[in-house]
């Protein structure tokens, strides 16, 4: 249910190679900007976007850029508010929600924006033959298996009915929260043009040109030109249904973390994309926020890095607890992180609504560590796999003293370091002792595919039927009140058999020039909500 | 007679400086030069006689090169000490050289006309076209047929007698006073090689040229020298007429490279040898660097070097041999054979000074 | 005096230890850059006699040499030792028998000795390939051995070949080649990167040793007088070509071969009274083209003396030949 | 000499197939699939498997072998994996940029480097000589990620006289201007090696040069010292250095994969990294069957060279 | 002897000597060699001690190859441990620093040590026995194997080799060891092709042919004749192949693929500065290792030289 969103998934930055050190930047031929100049914005992204295709987003920078040009139904200002933008929900019985699309919402090439489109998009993803990354978000509408993929019986989702040009109604399986339909379907989904789309054969869609070179928007603004790894121009749409853009160009810039600093120093650069997709690493924040008429703002975030365990092997809670124990997971956050983050006691950062307040991180208890393990009868001698995927300095140099911290409990660890595919590919074979994994959450609270038993990113083994079943009671409520006591069962349950050691959530950062008014919100997967609103006054 | 000396040569001592310490290469060498006359040198590998002849052309490497001591006077002036452009001038113009080597003596990327005609446009300031012409004389006048298409063939497309002939067209493009020719047919076959010898003789009667020409082979000596020096161990131990130094040797070297050659007479039994080898310059030996290896050592050889004894007035040798106090000595048979030739060629004439022939033969 | 053509060893002795007919050596056959090194070389070698090979560089006597000590395969001809193809020998075993009994000595005498290795090793290697000795000690022993028959210090044994002088090295390629015991030894150019006061020390050493091991020589080289010397018979080459085969005093006195005639006209000998009166002959190499080649090959002008000629031609050299001795016979009378 | 060329371009051929069968087996040597980098973690094994269609992984090797090498006869590279970009266009974009770094590099270098090696081997001994011959060495030894950073952190960071990277700069002014603002330190950081390779070995076949016979006669000639250099010295020293060049020229695509990166230059380099770490197979492919082919152009033209400048060389 | 000068006239002196007089006279025994009496060996060694910069770098370099030996004990620091501040400039005994976890940089630098001489000594081990087989093979057999090795050789040297390096190393997992291995199956054309041109030479040399005659087996002669024979020129191209190896591997660490965290490389050191922080304010984590591949790297690139002219015979006056 989670990471394929909006939201800034760590892995992204090990998947595309993207950390400071390594990623990848450049300036190319971008047409240059005057000082003052208030109709282009220059915006900076450590990740390069991978994918323009409306159905299949497997990176978090192609869709923070579709976004500029893609709209979905809602928009998603804070993590625990929704508003309309192509259309609107409501619902009864919190099973069949009708969607009314604006009626203004149109395409750039003049077409409306229709109920059609609607139904044609969530058509397409469930199509059993797309290339998609995003069937979690219609796994809740009816005639569609647990991975979002339209059962063999139906040529068309019975679930979504076309009622007229600006109507339709969205049936799902089993009664949902509002709010998790609003932010898997109504957010995440962007609606895309039937009449671009519609007469490719799925399966060829994302190498056609229109998923790889768009040319028809619902969005703020229209998509000019990618040039690989360097730059995306966009231009405003003068014809935007929520009123045309104030800034009239919008250049997203790739670079690395250090050229992001110095192009800032130098006045290249309005903002930052922010997230896990245009931030310097948080230990050169510092460098940022010494420049003059830089405005630096942190927040929580949803991203969580993890120690994950191999369950089948260390199957005793009291020996993956003793781990916890023996992490001194303050002195990471205080010092490596330079105190810009905060530790996890569970899966859920302060940034999330769901977050026990009252659940306290274990302490860093070497000795207790120690004393568990030898109760556990635990083998000291076998050095444990332990395996560090590159790409995240932080996250590395954390390895680095998870293996000191442990071997001082007298358990020897051999680390190794995989790029992500090969990590991964070691992760879903089970093939580890234990390893480092970033997560990057939702604002929704399931967290289902990670260690319900089967799920898609459940790379531990975890088979635990309380979770399972804990996890199913969360889905099932429809309001926050509903779900609030379960999950915090959950992560209660989570710390007692400690399936993975949660480690630190660091904070993400908005970064901009004083003179934009707009920018990086504290519910950073939203930020673009008021895009056509942003400005630029120079004051001077 | 008239002073016809063109180049003198005094008390040259050359030493190198090498990773094993200071080669003594030229160890005081005197020798004068006259106007048209062929002055053989002749002497063991490493003896010194190309170090001293390339020091004449100041050819030597400026790197590791040191001049100890001595003059070299060509027409009066030392060449030593002329500046390098000054010794530009004379190169190539009065001071022309052949080397031994011709397959790598000439620039593989260049036309061969044109490296005869380089030096003409040097010293002749004349223009290219005429120097052409004068190249395309000097290789029909040093035998290279067809010179109009030959001029512009490249060197690997000669054989080793034809470039030897296009190195001696080169030394001769300027109608040098002195030509140089180290080891000019060494590499060359027998009968490449009497014709390059042949040439040479034919120019040098036609241009008066003085030559001095280096060799190991003292046969080729026989045919081309007027006088020759024998060179052992970066000295000069014997010089005279050739006429003197192959019917009249004085010094034991002389006699042991004489002997040691087998002739083309029929009936030898076994061949004279000198045992031994040279001396390693590097240590020079004290006294008569010959000494070691010599059949006839005196003591005093060992402990000091001899002095020049003079045989005749163009006959000298460096041996404690010819000193008053020295005792007779039998030189080897082929030596005594040639001796008497001597005996036969000169003696009526009465040219001969009697002294060194009688102290010599008398212990027979 | 032996010009008169007498035979060097006795009529019935004469036992040819090497036969070479119709040698071929091409190089690169076939291909544009062929080299034909040797196109036709017959002639025999008596054991106990030295065998001169002369002739300009490049007429295919070192190709000659390494043919017949199995260097390489022959293109075509047919050579055999003591009485066996040497094409034939195939076996390990047998190549190391005639490897035993065959030796080379090499022109350049530090070229010839492997840079790295000491003298004993050099020595002691020849030793050990033919398991003549059967363990260290007996090696050195023998290896000092050698080093004093050839001449030299036995101290000498714990250097390095560039250590010596080239007529040292030469010598302990000699001792090299003795190692084996051989019957037959090849000496290409042995003398020629020699000083001439060395060249005579080693002239004199091989044949001391000759006479001491009862070896036969194919000594190879271009310096006529040193070839005459040592020689009992001489051969001739020219262009792949052997031209003229007979004893040493006779191709003095009496060369057919207008190429022999040219060859020794050429050579400078160290008398100027000599060479201001000698006259010389060009050849014109016009001579060996036939037109005809079926008669034209080694043809017997005398007993012992062969010329490559056209049948027709041979009453001509036979003539020529008559008159030579005669005047060589009233000059030395 | 057509005939040769054409032979030399027909031999290249299988050597070219076997730089494409040895790349392709190098990049299916990974543990790992690409598709893992470009499928969410929770897709299903069919959505997956629709991934892998879509970008041709479904099949046996041999065949994707096969299928690649007809498309690419047909100047069909392929296509990104993630962008689903075709190759070429991105490939073609990025190769003007390492040229002029590279070009700029090399020519600047040559037009240092022949006459440092001249003088130095000219005053073979002397201090100038030390001092040149120690300075090459210093550039060859010297890392060029050191020296880049070093740079970076002296001239931009300290000094701030040069950008820290990219190739052209935005809100700047001028573009050739520009551009040459930015070429600076990374031309800097690459000629160092460069200049210090093509000095030591100039002034190493410079005297080998001065050291053969015929320049002995040239200066017996009486030649002037420069005529000597100039007409029998360099052009004998160049044909060795053709083989330098030659090993230098690949390096135009190929060579600047650390100073790109440091400079963050939009380049060939830089993109071979990034296509090794997202697994770009069809990019990584086309990237080292190009440097395969500059390499086989070079040497052919390194010959090409021989034969024009030294007469003993003739092809037929 | 002395007074015999100027005194040439004694009679005395003025007898023939001989045999068993001649023994007492200087520079004379029975035969006296014409050169200096040294083994190449010891020519070598005496001429490349005369190079002073050369033995300067030789001795850094078995202070180097003593560091990486010995880095437990001279570290002040254990490798891995965070036992500092984190971050901090140079303090009490942390004379270069902590990094970002609070480890020592100069003991990480000494460990760094190891890397560099593992891969340097080990990669050139690799492609020197890969190479001197395939080229002596080539040279001597000439023919088709030959042509077979040059193809391939070809091949290899059309791949551009920091590309390949790069792409095998990160695809196959970096490590120390795959570093080194594949640094030494990658670098060995080179050398195949020095050894095979030499070897080209070498078997056309009287002396070659002279252990053929002699009878010596064909391995006998490959490697009892040709090898001694092709070694100083391997080991010249070793030792810049050392020097090589240790810049590639700096560069490949500094690039993230190189050898594994934890353990230190000089090039993993320094490329933390790839982050702005560290190359503006905290140059004592970079700059030193930077400066130790130079020197290292510097040091061997002399040591090379020396025996290239020691073996060659280059004057150095
Ligand atoms: N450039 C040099 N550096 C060092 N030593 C040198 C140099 N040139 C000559 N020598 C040494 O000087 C000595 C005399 O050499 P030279 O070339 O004059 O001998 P040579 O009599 O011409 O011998 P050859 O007959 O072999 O030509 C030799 O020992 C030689 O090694
Ligand atoms: N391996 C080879 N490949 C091609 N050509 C060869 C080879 N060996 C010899 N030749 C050529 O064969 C011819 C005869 O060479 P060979 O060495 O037998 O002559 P030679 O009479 O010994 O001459 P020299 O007196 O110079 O030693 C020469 O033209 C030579 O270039
Ligand atoms: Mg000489
Ligand atoms: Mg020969
Ligand atoms: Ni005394």
């Amino acid at each position: 249910a989670c990471g394929n969103g909006d939201v800034p998934d760590l892995e992204d930055d090990g998947a595309t190679g993207g950390d400071d050190t390594e990623e990848t930047a450049a300036e190319g031929d971008v047409p240059e900007v005057e000082e003052g100049d208030t109709s282009t914005l220059m915006v900076g992204l450590t990740n390069a976007p991978d994918s323009f295709n409306p159905f299949y987003r497997p990176g978090v920078a192609g869709t923070w850029i579709q976004r500029f040009f893609y709209d979905s139904l809602l928009t998603m200002p804070t993590a625990d508010s929704f508003e309309p933008a192509l259309g609107s929900f409501e619902t009864e019985d919190n099973q069949v929600f009708t969607v009314t699309i604006d009626e203004n919402a149109n395409w750039s090439d003049g077409e409306p924006v229709t109920a059609n489109d609607v139904a044609f998009t969530l058509n397409t993803i469930a199509d059993p033959e797309v290339e998609t990354s995003l069937g979690t978000s219609v796994a809740m509408i009816e005639g569609t298996n647990s991975s979002g993929v339209r059962l063999e019986e139906y040529d068309e989702l019975p679930g979504v009915e076309v009622v007229d040009e600006k109507t339709l109604t969205i049936t799902t399986k089993s009664p949902v929260d509002l709010a998790y339909l609003s932010e898997f379907l109504g957010f995440n989904v962007l609606i895309a043009p039937e009449h671009v789309f519609g007469d490719i054969e799925v399966a060829d869609i994302p190498n056609s040109e229109a998923a790889t070179m768009p040319s028809v928007f619902s969005g703020a603004y229209e998509f000019v030109e990618y040039d690989t790894d360097n730059y995306v121009h966009l231009e405003a749409n003068p014809d935007y249904y929520r009123g045309a853009p104030e800034i009239e160009t919008v250049y997203a810039r790739i670079m690395n973390g250090t050229a992001m600093i110095t192009e800032f120093q130098a006045g290249n650069l309005h903002m930052a994309a922010g997230g896990g997709i245009g931030m310097v690493p948080v230990q050169d924040i510092s460098l940022l926020e010494d420049i003059d008429g830089l405005v630096v703002d942190e927040f929580p975030s949803f991203n969580g890095q993890y120690m994950i365990i191999n369950n089948e092997r260390f199957d005793d809670p009291q020996v993956r607890q003793a781990f916890a124990y023996a992490l001194n997971r303050e002195l990471t956050v205080e010092n490596l992180l330079e105190g810009r983050g905060e530790v996890l006691a569970s899966t859920y950062s302060s940034a999330s609504p769901y977050k026990d307040e009252d659940l306290e991180p274990l302490p860093y208890d070497p000795d207790l560590a120690r004393e568990m393990l030898e109760e556990a009868g635990f083998d000291f001698d076998t050095p444990l796999e332990f395996v560090v995927p590159t790409g995240n300095a932080v996250r590395e140099q954390n390895g680095d003293l998870i293996e000191q911290w442990l071997s001082e409990i007298g358990v020897e660890v051999n680390q190794s370091n995989y790029d992500f595919p090969t990590w991964l590919a070691m992760a879903n074979d089970l093939d580890y002792d234990i390893g480092l994994m970033g997560w990057g959450h939702t604002a929704d609270p399931n967290i289902a595919s990670y260690v319900q038993t089967g799920g898609a990113s459940n790379n531990m083994g975890v088979e635990d039927p309380v979770i399972d079943d804990l996890i199913e009671q969360g889905m099932s409520g429809t309001d926050f009140d509903e779900r609030y006591p379960v999950y915090a069962e959950l992560q209660q349950h989570l710390q007692d058999e400690m399936p993975i050691v949660p480690l630190y959530s660091d904070s993400q950062f908005g970064v901009r020039v004083d003179y934009l008014n707009g920018g990086i919100k504290e519910y950073w997967a939203g930020s673009l909500h008021d895009l056509h609103e942003w400005t630029l006054d120079p004051q001077d | 007679m008239e002073d016809r000396t063109i180049l003198e040569v005094k008390d040259l001592a050359i030493s190198f400086q090498t990773f094993e310490g200071v080669v003594k290469a030229v160890r005081g060498v005197d020798f004068t030069l006259k106007k048209g006359e062929t002055l053989a040198i002749v002497g063991e590998s490493g003896s010194g006689k190309s170090v001293s002849t390339k020091a004449i052309n100041r050819l030597l490497p400026k790197k590791n090169t040191m001049i100890e001591s001595g003059e070299i006077l060509f027409e009066g002036t030392d060449l030593l000490k002329l500046s390098e452009k000054e010794m530009q001038k004379v190169r190539g113009n009065d001071i022309a050289m052949i080397f031994q080597d011709p397959m790598t003596s000439l620039n593989p990327t260049m036309q061969v006309g044109k490296q005869i005609a380089e030096p003409i446009v040097k010293h002749k300031g004349v223009s290219k076209e005429e120097a052409k012409k004068q190249a395309l004389d000097l290789m029909d006048l040093v035998g290279i047929k067809n010179p109009t298409e030959n001029y512009k063939s490249y060197p690997h497309q000669f054989s080793g007698g034809m470039r030897q002939r296009v190195m001696i067209a080169i030394a001769l493009a300027c109608e040098p006073k002195i030509l140089i020719a180290d080891e000019p047919t060494t590499a060359l076959d027998v009968t490449i090689q009497a014709q390059i010898l042949g040439l040479m003789n034919k120019l040098k009667k036609e241009l008066d040229t003085s030559i001095i020409f280096i060799t190991h082979d003292l046969g080729v000596v026989a045919q081309m020298a007027d006088r020759v020096a024998v060179m052992y161990a970066g000295q000069i131990v014997e010089h005279g007429t050739a006429d003197e130094i192959f019917y009249n040797p004085m010094h034991p070297y002389t006699w042991g490279l004489l002997a040691s050659m087998p002739t083309l007479d029929v009936g030898q039994t076994e061949l004279y040898t000198i045992p031994g080898s040279p001396p390693n310059l590097l240590h020079p030996p004290v006294g008569d660097a010959f000494a070691p290896r010599n059949e006839f050592a005196l003591e005093i050889d060992f402990h000091e070097e001899p002095d020049m004894f003079k045989v005749s007035d163009t006959h000298y040798a460096k041996t404690w041999l010819l000193h008053p106090s020295a005792p007779a000595v039998e030189p080897p048979e082929e030596v005594r054979r040639r001796k008497a030739k001597f005996e036969s060629l000169y003696l009526g004439k009465g040219e001969i000074n009697e002294m060194g022939g009688e102290a010599l033969g008398s212990r027979s | 005096m032996r010009w008169e053509g007498k035979p060097l060893v006795a009529e019935a002795e004469k036992k040819a230890i090497v036969e070479i007919s119709e040698l071929k050596q091409y190089f690169n056959a076939g291909k544009k850059n062929e080299v034909r090194a040797v196109k036709d070389v017959s002639f025999s070698i008596y054991e106990g006699e030295t065998f001169g090979l002369v002739g300009e560089s490049g007429s295919g006597k070192s190709t000659t040499g390494r043919a017949l000590i199995k260097l390489g395969d022959i293109t075509g001809g047919q050579i055999s030792y003591k009485g066996q193809d040497i094409n034939d020998i195939k076996r390990r075993k047998d190549l190391l028998t005639f490897r035993k009994s065959m030796q080379m000595i090499f022109q350049d005498p530090y070229a010839s000795l492997n840079p790295r290795l000491t003298v004993k090793e050099i020595i002691g290697g020849a030793l050990k390939v033919h398991g003549m000795t059967q363990n260290s000690k007996e090696r050195t022993k023998r290896v000092y051995e050698l080093l004093e028959s050839v001449g030299l210090n036995r101290q000498f044994a714990n250097r390095y070949p560039s250590e010596f002088s080239g007529g040292q090295c030469q010598r302990v390629g000699i001792a090299r080649a003795l190692a084996v015991e051989p019957d037959f030894i090849i000496c290409d150019e042995a003398i020629s990167a020699l000083d001439v006061s060395i060249q005579a020390q080693v002239v004199n050493l091989l044949k001391e040793l000759k006479e001491q091991n009862n070896l036969t020589y194919l000594f190879i080289a271009h310096d006529l007088s040193m070839v005459k010397y040592i020689s009992d018979r001489i051969g001739v080459m020219n262009s792949g070509r052997v031209l003229e085969v007979c004893e040493a005093d006779e191709l003095y006195i009496a060369p057919l071969h207008p190429y022999t005639e040219s060859l020794l006209s050429a050579i400078p000998t160290p008398d100027p009274e000599a060479e201001r009166k000698r006259v010389r002959t060009e050849y014109d190499p016009k001579y060996h083209h036939y037109d005809d080649h079926s008669n034209v090959g080694l043809h017997e002008i005398a007993p012992e003396h062969f010329i490559y000629c056209h049948k027709d031609e041979i009453a001509l050299y036979k003539k020529k030949r008559e008159k030579l001795l005669r005047q060589a016979k009233q000059q030395y009378a | 000499m057509k005939k040769y060329i054409i032979k030399r371009l027909l031999t290249a051929i299988p050597v070219l197939l076997m730089i494409s069968v040895g790349a392709f087996i190098m990049m299916n040597l990974a543990p790992g699939s690409p598709t893992d980098l470009y499928v969410s973690p929770d897709a299903t094994p069919v959505q997956i498997e629709a991934t892998r269609r879509a970008l041709g992984l479904d099949q046996p090797y041999h065949i994707q072998y096969f299928r690649w090498l007809g498309r690419a006869l047909q100047g069909d590279l392929g296509i990104n994996y993630s962008t689903r970009y075709p190759v070429l266009p991105i490939l073609i974009s990025r190769i003007g940029p390492t040229i002029t770094l590279m070009g700029t590099t090399l020519v600047f270098s040559y037009l240092i480097a022949i006459p440092l090696g001249i003088i130095s081997a000219r005053k073979n001994g002397t201090w100038v000589d030390n001092l040149l011959t120690g300075g090459s060495f210093v550039g060859v030894s010297i890392p060029n990620f050191f020296l880049g950073l070093g740079l970076i952190y002296i001239f931009s960071v300290q000094l701030r006289w040069f950008p820290t990277g990219g190739m052209s700069e935005l809100g700047g002014s001028g573009g050739f201007l520009s551009a040459i603002h930015h070429l600076v330190l990374p031309v800097i950081v690459l000629s160092a090696f460069y200049i210090a390779n093509m000095t030591r070995y100039m002034r190493a076949t410079m005297i080998q040069v001065y050291g053969e016979n015929y320049i002995r006669t040239a200066t017996a000639k009486g030649l002037a010292s420069e005529v000597i250099l100039t007409r029998h010295g360099i052009r004998n020293a160049l044909i060795p250095v053709i083989t330098i060049i030659g090993t230098d020229l690949p390096r135009l695509v190929g060579g600047a994969i650390v100073t790109e990166q440091i400079f963050q230059w939009p380049g060939l380099g830089r993109l071979t990294i990034m296509a090794i770490q997202q697994r770009e197979y069809p990019m990584l492919m086309a990237i080292t069957v190009l440097s395969a082919v500059v390499v086989l152009f070079a040497n052919l033209l390194v010959d090409i060279m021989y034969a024009v400048v030294d007469p003993r060389i003739k092809y037929n | 002897m002395a007074q015999n000068v100027g005194n040439k006239n004694a009679e005395a002196m003025f007898h023939l000597v001989d045999a068993v007089e001649r023994v007492n006279f200087p520079g004379n025994e029975a035969e006296q060699i014409a050169t200096d009496g040294d083994s190449y060996i010891k020519t070598v060694a005496k001429r490349f001690f005369k190079n002073k910069v050369a033995v300067v770098s030789l001795v850094i370099f078995i202070i180097l190859v003593l560091t990486a030996v010995f880095a437990n004990q001279i570290a002040p620091h254990p490798r891995d441990a965070s036992v500092g501040r984190f971050q901090a400039a140079p303090y009490d005994n942390f004379y270069l620093g902590t990094d970002d976890i609070g480890r020592d940089v100069l003991s990480r630098l000494i460990h760094g040590t190891q890397v560099s001489m593992i891969v340097g000594l080990g990669s050139v081990m690799v492609y020197v026995i890969i190479g001197t087989t395939l080229g002596l093979v080539s040279g001597y057999f000439g023919g088709f194997v030959d042509s077979v090795i040059m193809r391939i050789t070809e091949a290899f040297m059309s791949f551009p080799f920091f590309m390949v390096i790069l792409t095998l190393v990160s695809l196959l997992g970096s490590g120390l060891w795959v570093v080194t291995i594949v640094l030494g199956v990658l670098s060995w054309p080179p050398l195949c092709r020095l050894v095979r041109g030499q070897v080209l030479t070498l078997k056309k040399q009287d002396f070659v042919l002279a252990a053929v005659a002699t009878g010596y087996s064909t391995p006998g002669i490959l490697f009892i004749h040709i090898l001694p024979n092709v070694l100083s020129p391997i080991l010249v191209n070793a030792t810049f192949g050392i020097a090589t190896a240790i810049l590639t591997e700096a560069s490949l660490s500094f690039l993230g693929v190189g050898v594994q965290r934890p353990r230190p490389s000089w090039g993993n050191i320094l490329s933390e500065a790839q982050s702005l922080r560290v190359l503006a304010y905290e140059p004592w984590r970079w700059i030193p290792a930077g400066i130790l591949i130079f020197v290292a790297v510097l040091a061997i690139n002399f040591i090379g030289d020396g025996l290239r002219q020691a073996i060659e015979g280059e004057n150095k006056a």
